[in-house]
């Protein structure tokens, strides 16, 4: 494949790229359209200290899942840990921070960081502690809201079905989920793919993350884990 | 929840008729993924996911399902005529600007004025809001299916909720395995009754006053 | 064509939806997008006063500068109205009244309303009349923003080049820019469409608009002005 | 402008000296659209166009416009290979985010300090700001082709903008039919000067103090 802007890299090459301490964002649901090429390069790289920001904490064996249950997370922004027990048991023995944010104001978050917004104003979960935390409020017509601020990262990792070298990404199916708002929030974007198609052959309005917001591409080894339903 | 699957498909059943033609409808985990079962041929609803999908189906057959096509639990479902995939912020964004017609959820406990506790049990189980917050603040319709007692006996509509609020005043139906109950301005009315169940049996179970529908249903 | 969610409409019943005094927003950028047949249902029925929201005032002849020329409307909130002598005259002669909003934040605002946010938070044009108007502001971490509030219509009037019978919408190239915005930001959304497909023949991973947020959809008569480069 | 097309071309020209390879750049209208003319084949660019286009190409021939491919102005044009469309939202999110590499503009003044004023003429111009203020405030590097002065020979870099400001301290550079120069946290710097002017003419012609690099292109 040409390789004409330089993005296309392999997985040790984007490893060169994370450091202990980082900020990362993940896109995914569930584990569903977590990069999980990405994902073992983390562990193997033994990368730690990480703040990892996304949907959920996948499963204890699936997507971020993986990071969290080996204890390398020092915290978590998520809307749930419900499906990793071990993310729940680490947040109750102290070794891992969670912040919760509702799952769409999460998702807007992300955006928000994506698109240069430096916050949002919310009313979700005006009246409940673990919502607002410390957060600061806002009046607008007589009615509070929250101020939920813009969320970006050191690092954001995607996971799409198709690139072209510039870095365009097409998702599969409910695999979209989050990561095409996480591939805009990242200071640097990895977008792991299953598959690199020539330039040109990706149709210009199909393509959902253009691929300004896509810095490197890795092809993907596929999905390595056994799906909870499985 | 502990029940038995008649008991259960019987709940399913009611909400479903709640469901008219051409909404969008988001369904929680448990009983709720039941309701599509009970739906008559050809009622044109729309399944909503919070993850992104607009026109759920049913799982798929053992073998063929897509670990790229999963509801916002995780596991595999399918597609109709007329789906769509978005992203997560436009799957809540239908929610918050109105557009989805019903929720139906479990819950822990359900007060009387219709506030909401389905998220946490505090020192046991904190695991997070997920999307329930938005739901339950936005769907135009909330439906909650639920035991009307706990394991241990304890009603599981009260006066006021014990546990940590989800959503105040957002509950605007309760369908457990004894009663239907509507939550207006005036507060809970039972409108149904599941045989063999008395009104009595009913107000044994439930922690908080209620007023009867003038027609109650008895549905057997 | 199958009318399964009784969405398909004829001009003629869409345009018993509006009245005067309304809040419309439409779709387009430069006339660019902007549905030309509902554009002259409103001219031919006489709707006046109106409050039109959108990226620009369209070229005198093209877009919805054929409703602001012909002065129905009262008041325009827009990002500039250059290409449009005669709204800026309008403007001139306080016969209608006009908002400026930076581009780019004028097109959040279009999608707060749409997923139900009540403002963004900006520091595009911080120190600018116009830009600020009397608009509040926010502190978060020391640093001042413009609180951009969210902006909803009565109608929201779009144009696509394919719609389904339940209103799932794809657009065609540029011509989407700010339709997909303006779709999820009215109380009651219409599509006019270049073409009506049967349901399920809209590959789902490639509907930029899902139906949810459309109530009608009404075959399009086709451009009837001419361009700016013609 | 008033200005010759061959004059046009070396402003463009040098402006596209600044682009280089995998650059993702906004042209404004006039003499910023030709600079595409004047990249050496083979550079790796995308333009960006602020209605969702990503990787603009040339205009069609005439007779070949599509209505529905247009840029900005609403003037038709191509695109290239690996070019997309988005929403305004998302066009704009590429220019905050700080993905949008350069934007070269017109402009009515400038300040030496790089402040820039090219949106309205009280009393006179009020057309709005358009997209002018995000792209001036955001873009990561922002170029201003301009004549020396207006038509009336009153320096158009000035030391103080007489014009609303569209954004302060945003300008990096500045590219006339004279000379070039940059602006930095030590203040406006001559580094080219277009044959045959001189430096003492484009001091006369200049509303501000300079400083004069230490070698001067001169360019013919």
């Amino acid at each position: 494949m040409e390789n004409t802007f330089n993005k296309i890299i392999e997985l040790d090459d984007a490893m060169k790229h994370f450091r202990d301490g980082m900020i990362i964002m993940f896109g995914g649901f569930g584990g569903i359209g977590t990069p999980p090429s990405l994902i073992d390069g983390i562990l193997d790289n033994g990368f730690k200290d990480l703040t990892l920001i996304g949907n959920d904490s996948g499963f204890p064996h699936i997507g971020i899942g993986k990071v969290v249950s080996r204890g390398r997370a020092k915290k978590m922004i998520a809307s749930h840990i419900g499906s990793n027990p071990v993310a729940g048991q680490l947040m109750t023995d102290g070794k891992m921070e969670v912040e919760f944010s509702p799952q769409g104001i999460l998702a807007e978050r992300i955006r928000a960081g994506g698109v240069g917004i430096p916050a949002i104003l919310s009313d979700i979960g005006l009246d409940n502690d673990i919502v607002t935390g410390n957060k600061q409020t806002c009046s607008v017509g007589g009615k509070k809201y929250l101020v939920e601020t813009a969320l970006t990262a050191d690092i954001s990792i995607v996971f799409a079905k198709k690139a072209d070298p510039y870095g365009n990404l097409i998702f599969d199916k409910s695999a979209r989920n989050t990561n095409p708002l996480v591939a805009m929030a990242g200071d640097m974007t990895i977008a792991e793919v299953e598959e690199i198609v020539p330039l040109g052959s990706l149709d210009p309005d199909e393509i959902i993350t253009p691929g300004v917001f896509v810095n490197y591409i890795v092809p993907s080894k596929g999905v390595n884990w056994k799906w909870a339903w499985e | 929840m502990g029940m038995g699957v008649e008991i259960r498909n019987r709940i399913a059943k009611r909400a479903a008729e709640e469901i008219k033609n051409g909404m969008i409808v988001n369904l929680g985990i448990g009983i709720p993924s039941l309701v599509p079962n009970h739906l008559p041929a050809g009622t044109n609803v729309m399944f909503h996911a919070e993850n992104g999908i607009t026109g759920m189906g049913p799982s798929p057959e053992k073998g063929k399902e897509d670990e790229n096509l999963c509801n916002a639990g995780g596991f595999p479902v399918s597609i109709v005529k007329g789906a769509s995939y978005c992203d997560s912020t436009i799957a809540f964004g239908m929610i918050r600007r109105g557009r989805v017609d019903m929720t139906i959820l479990g819950s822990l406990e359900v007060s009387g004025k219709g506030d909401l506790a389905n998220w946490i049990v505090p020192g046991k189980k904190v695991p997070g809001m997920g999307g329930a917050m938005e739901l339950a603040q936005k769907a135009r319709k909330v439906i909650v299916l639920m035991n009307q007692t706990d394991k241990y006996g304890n009603p599981k509509i009260v006066d006021e909720c014990t546990l940590p609020l989800t959503s105040a005043r957002c509950v605007n139906m309760i369908i457990t395995e004894m009663a239907v109950f509507q939550i207006s301005a005036h507060g809970l009315i039972l409108t149904d009754l599941f045989a063999p169940h008395s009104i009595n049996e009913v107000r044994a179970k439930t922690g908080c006053s209620f007023t009867i529908a003038e027609n109650v249903r008895v549905i057997n």
